[in-house]
């Protein structure tokens, strides 16, 4: 059962049109080497969930691989503004956006993780999204008689996130926030680690307590240094301003290549062992 | 009265002052000026007040590496115990969230709020982010606030194109005045000492409600000399 | 926001016929000090709920104390064999038994939590149960067409947790197996902490990534050292095998009494400033 | 073939073969017995067998403390991971719990399973302890495995009192034999050495089903040793 594996065979594994849970949020803690070898791969087709995205999606978008994106925000912050090649994507009807409340995302995955098709949520009353999509549904409350929401359960093929430290076992610990990872790894089929170290299950076993996603639902862990780049790792790296920019600049699809393309180094760095485990 | 402040300081210093003591709020990402309004108001009248974000810091000492994120790790590391966004949207759920600080793109006079698209929904002339967490806390938040850097008649206008939610809207704050919502609709509530009524009314898309004028109140010199302290760097006017 | 407060002054805010959830599990971490107080107080009419009780709902049930009980198990540990009084509660029919399959109490509470009057189930799908108890009921999907077992929300009025450590804030630590605590402390209206020791907030922050509860949830806090006895609480103590043997050979209401009154000095030690905080 | 062991020898090895290596394995609370052939099997054929418990400690490395109970804290404490009971429970909805120990305290030959009432269930003559998790992790774990340390006409008959529950029930074990769940029915897998057939149905409150009479592999040598060494304090005989 062994789960250390290369960046290039963890991604082979996924199918186009598969359904894909992403962690991290925002600019932060994205699972970017992964994403990028989901480019370099060519994957088409791919169902997005995650409650708020931002550079995964947008690159996701650029290069083609995007039919469906479940999500409740997708955006850059503040200082890099809208994601442009996410919006010229569904403004040209190449993707559809299941557009949720954020915690309709976090509703469907726990449905998921309990294995039952919808999740009841309170709080979605009004508007036009309950109408317009057909993963809400409004029925009667058999107990009490009374309206209630139910979203459908959103079940990932494969939730990849990206960690700062793992064991050979796929014990992962997230440091800092996790926001909805261990949510993902629990409503997921299959869950892919990428991490930044791994570490010995001695260490592991000393800091148990911190462990996130137990190795037993893990199917493949890979070393990817870096892995979240350019969006932030805490306690290894703050977000890279100047390579953010520069993809948001770009337009042509020659350049979205050669910015993924640059990457390489990086992102098979462990691999082929110029990073010291 | 002093005159040496921006407008930025004038709305996060008027946003402190709709918050109260041991309220529970939370401010989702982008949010930098809502962020530094909420240690404002723990800094000075609301000591109490529960500072609750995305990554899931209670209470963060510190917001000043905060930067250009307010959902980064660093509101952890500073905060006093851990409350992810899981959490924070099943309180709103439970009724026990007294504010939310939320966004948007379009508002009318209704009420309703848009931040999903301009144009039709399904073949969008503008797909703007989402309304991220709108749509489940608009409703259940005890209030909801709205704060926007930007005030034109493409903002507030009499029909918004989608209406991505609406619910416990209670007031939105521009740069020209507050709106408050009451009796079924968006009203005025203060404008800001630096404008007039009739710009305000030439910026937005519907006929402004109110029976007298009022000034929104400026910051105070112990409020800005707070601000100074805890935003030495001006995430405030981040979106200015 | 004085959250600190006694033993007699926490639990003379519980009305009768409160709904209460209890925390621990079996002979572990079970709030003895406050459930000895509420048999003191002679509160009566009271629902239990819990995933599995042992002590706990067997000594208020011994006093009369219990209308209805929510669980999936009722039963002491191997050694100490069956719950007496409880047993003798319901087949007299003093006390009805809601029973559930422990994750349906688990459900009902996830319910709740999220103020949603039901949580749909899997694995609730065939048997007896379903039909005789009115807190369940099997529903269409409204997605999928099929059948789908809803257990309706248990919301309780109290959860009433005890932990090794907490602050004066109500921030609380819980060292070893949480158990349904956490659940329990955001499914209930209002959260009562009784601590085995109460910790600066100095000290609390330090190990803040251990809270298991934070203070804003908290209603009081009641300093009570060794108020899981006689059963157990991790790291403090053991469970007390003397004590849980002289309580199941009891028979008479004035036994009961005794029983409990033995652990007033215990229970109310720490108020009177015997112990040193 | 050895003979100097007692039928909670027995029974515990017979249970542990009947794991797998690489198995998500769950027991409850007062579940002695299957704690230790959990541990047995990963100590001899299934390494990789996955332990998981009520307290939510993973793998634990001992069991030498859990002493007289198996839901204590100490599993966590030797725990390689934290994977809690809801956990637990959410893992076999979703089909991902390859076994589950369970109890339970009539049985029929439909494979229904009484651990309910005796009698009627509003105003029952014996309230039992209740189901646990039985109700859902017997329909949604892989196999369910029973085990009883009573075998008698009033614990196996022919109709239980009240269904607590049915489904994926694969094996229970007594101090007399092993029945199989199959063919939509509870058939006779094997008689321990030290019984006879005769004495089975003597026990059993109906007809036994049966090809022919198997019996029950003896512990080996390597498992009594072991065993000697896993649970010193002898807890896999508690129930005894």
């Amino acid at each position: 059962m062994k789960k250390l594996t290369t960046l290039q065979t963890a991604v082979s594994g996924i199918k186009d049109h598969a359904t894909l849970a992403l962690g991290g949020n925002v600019l932060h803690r994205a699972p970017m080497a992964f994403v990028r070898e989901l480019a370099r791969q060519q994957k088409s087709g791919l169902r997005l969930v995650k409650t708020a995205g931002a550079h995964d999606i947008d690159l996701l978008c650029a290069v083609d691989a995007v039919k469906v994106v479940d999500a409740g925000f997708v955006s850059y912050e503040t200082v890099y503004g809208l994601p442009p090649h996410y919006r010229a994507a569904v403004q040209t009807g190449r993707v559809k956006t299941n557009e949720h409340a954020c915690y309709t995302v976090i509703s469907a995955l726990r449905a998921a993780s309990t294995n039952v098709p919808f999740m009841p949520v309170n709080g979605l009353k009004f508007g036009d999204l309950i109408d317009r999509n057909d993963y809400f549904v409004v029925v009667e409350d058999p107990f009490t008689k009374e309206p209630v929401t139910l979203v459908r359960a959103i079940v990932p093929d494969v939730a990849v996130i990206h960690v700062q430290e793992c064991d050979e076992d796929g014990n992962a610990v997230i440091i800092g926030p996790k926001y909805e990872d261990v949510l993902m790894s629990r409503a997921a089929d299959k869950v892919i680690i990428t991490t930044e170290q791994v570490v010995s299950k001695y260490k592991m076993k000393q800091q148990r307590d911190r462990i996130a996603i137990p190795g037993f639902l893990v199917e493949a862990v890979v070393h990817v240094p870096k892995g979240a780049q350019p969006t932030s790792c805490h306690q290894k790296y703050d977000v890279d301003d100047k390579a953010l920019r520069t993809f948001l600049s770009l337009k042509e699809k020659q350049e979205f290549k050669s910015f993924i393309d640059s990457y390489k180094k990086l992102d098979y760095g462990a691999e082929r062992g110029n990073i010291r485990w | 009265m002093v005159n040496n402040y921006r407008i930025s300081d004038l709305m996060t210093c008027t946003i402190a002052d709709m918050l109260e003591d041991g309220e529970t709020v939370f401010h989702g990402v982008s949010s930098q000026m809502p962020m530094v309004a909420m240690h404002l108001a723990r800094h000075s009248h609301a000591p109490n007040l529960v500072h609750l974000n995305i990554p899931g810091g209670v209470n963060p000492e510190s917001i000043k590496k905060a930067s250009y994120s307010s959902a980064g790790a660093d509101l952890v590391e500073a905060g006093e115990s851990n409350f992810g966004l899981d959490e924070i949207f099943d309180l709103s759920m439970r009724g026990k969230l007294d504010v939310a600080f939320l966004g948007g793109v379009q508002f009318d006079r209704h009420g309703n709020i848009n931040a999903s698209v301009i144009g039709d929904y399904d073949k969008p002339k503008v797909r703007l982010p989402g309304g991220a967490g709108s749509a489940v806390l608009i409703p259940t938040a005890k209030k909801a606030i709205i704060w926007r850097t930007k005030h034109d008649p493409r903002t507030f206008l009499e029909k918004v194109d989608f209406v991505t939610t609406r619910g416990n809207l209670w007031k939105i704050i521009t740069p020209l005045c507050v709106f408050v919502f009451q009796n079924g609709q968006l009203e005025l509530d203060t404008i800001h000492p630096h404008t007039t009524i009739e710009e305000v009314q030439k910026q937005t898309g519907f006929p402004l409600v109110y029976d007298e004028v009022r000034y929104t109140k400026s910051p105070t010199r112990k409020q800005l000399q707070i601000l100074q302290r805890i935003d030495p760097d001006d995430f405030r006017s981040a979106e200015m």
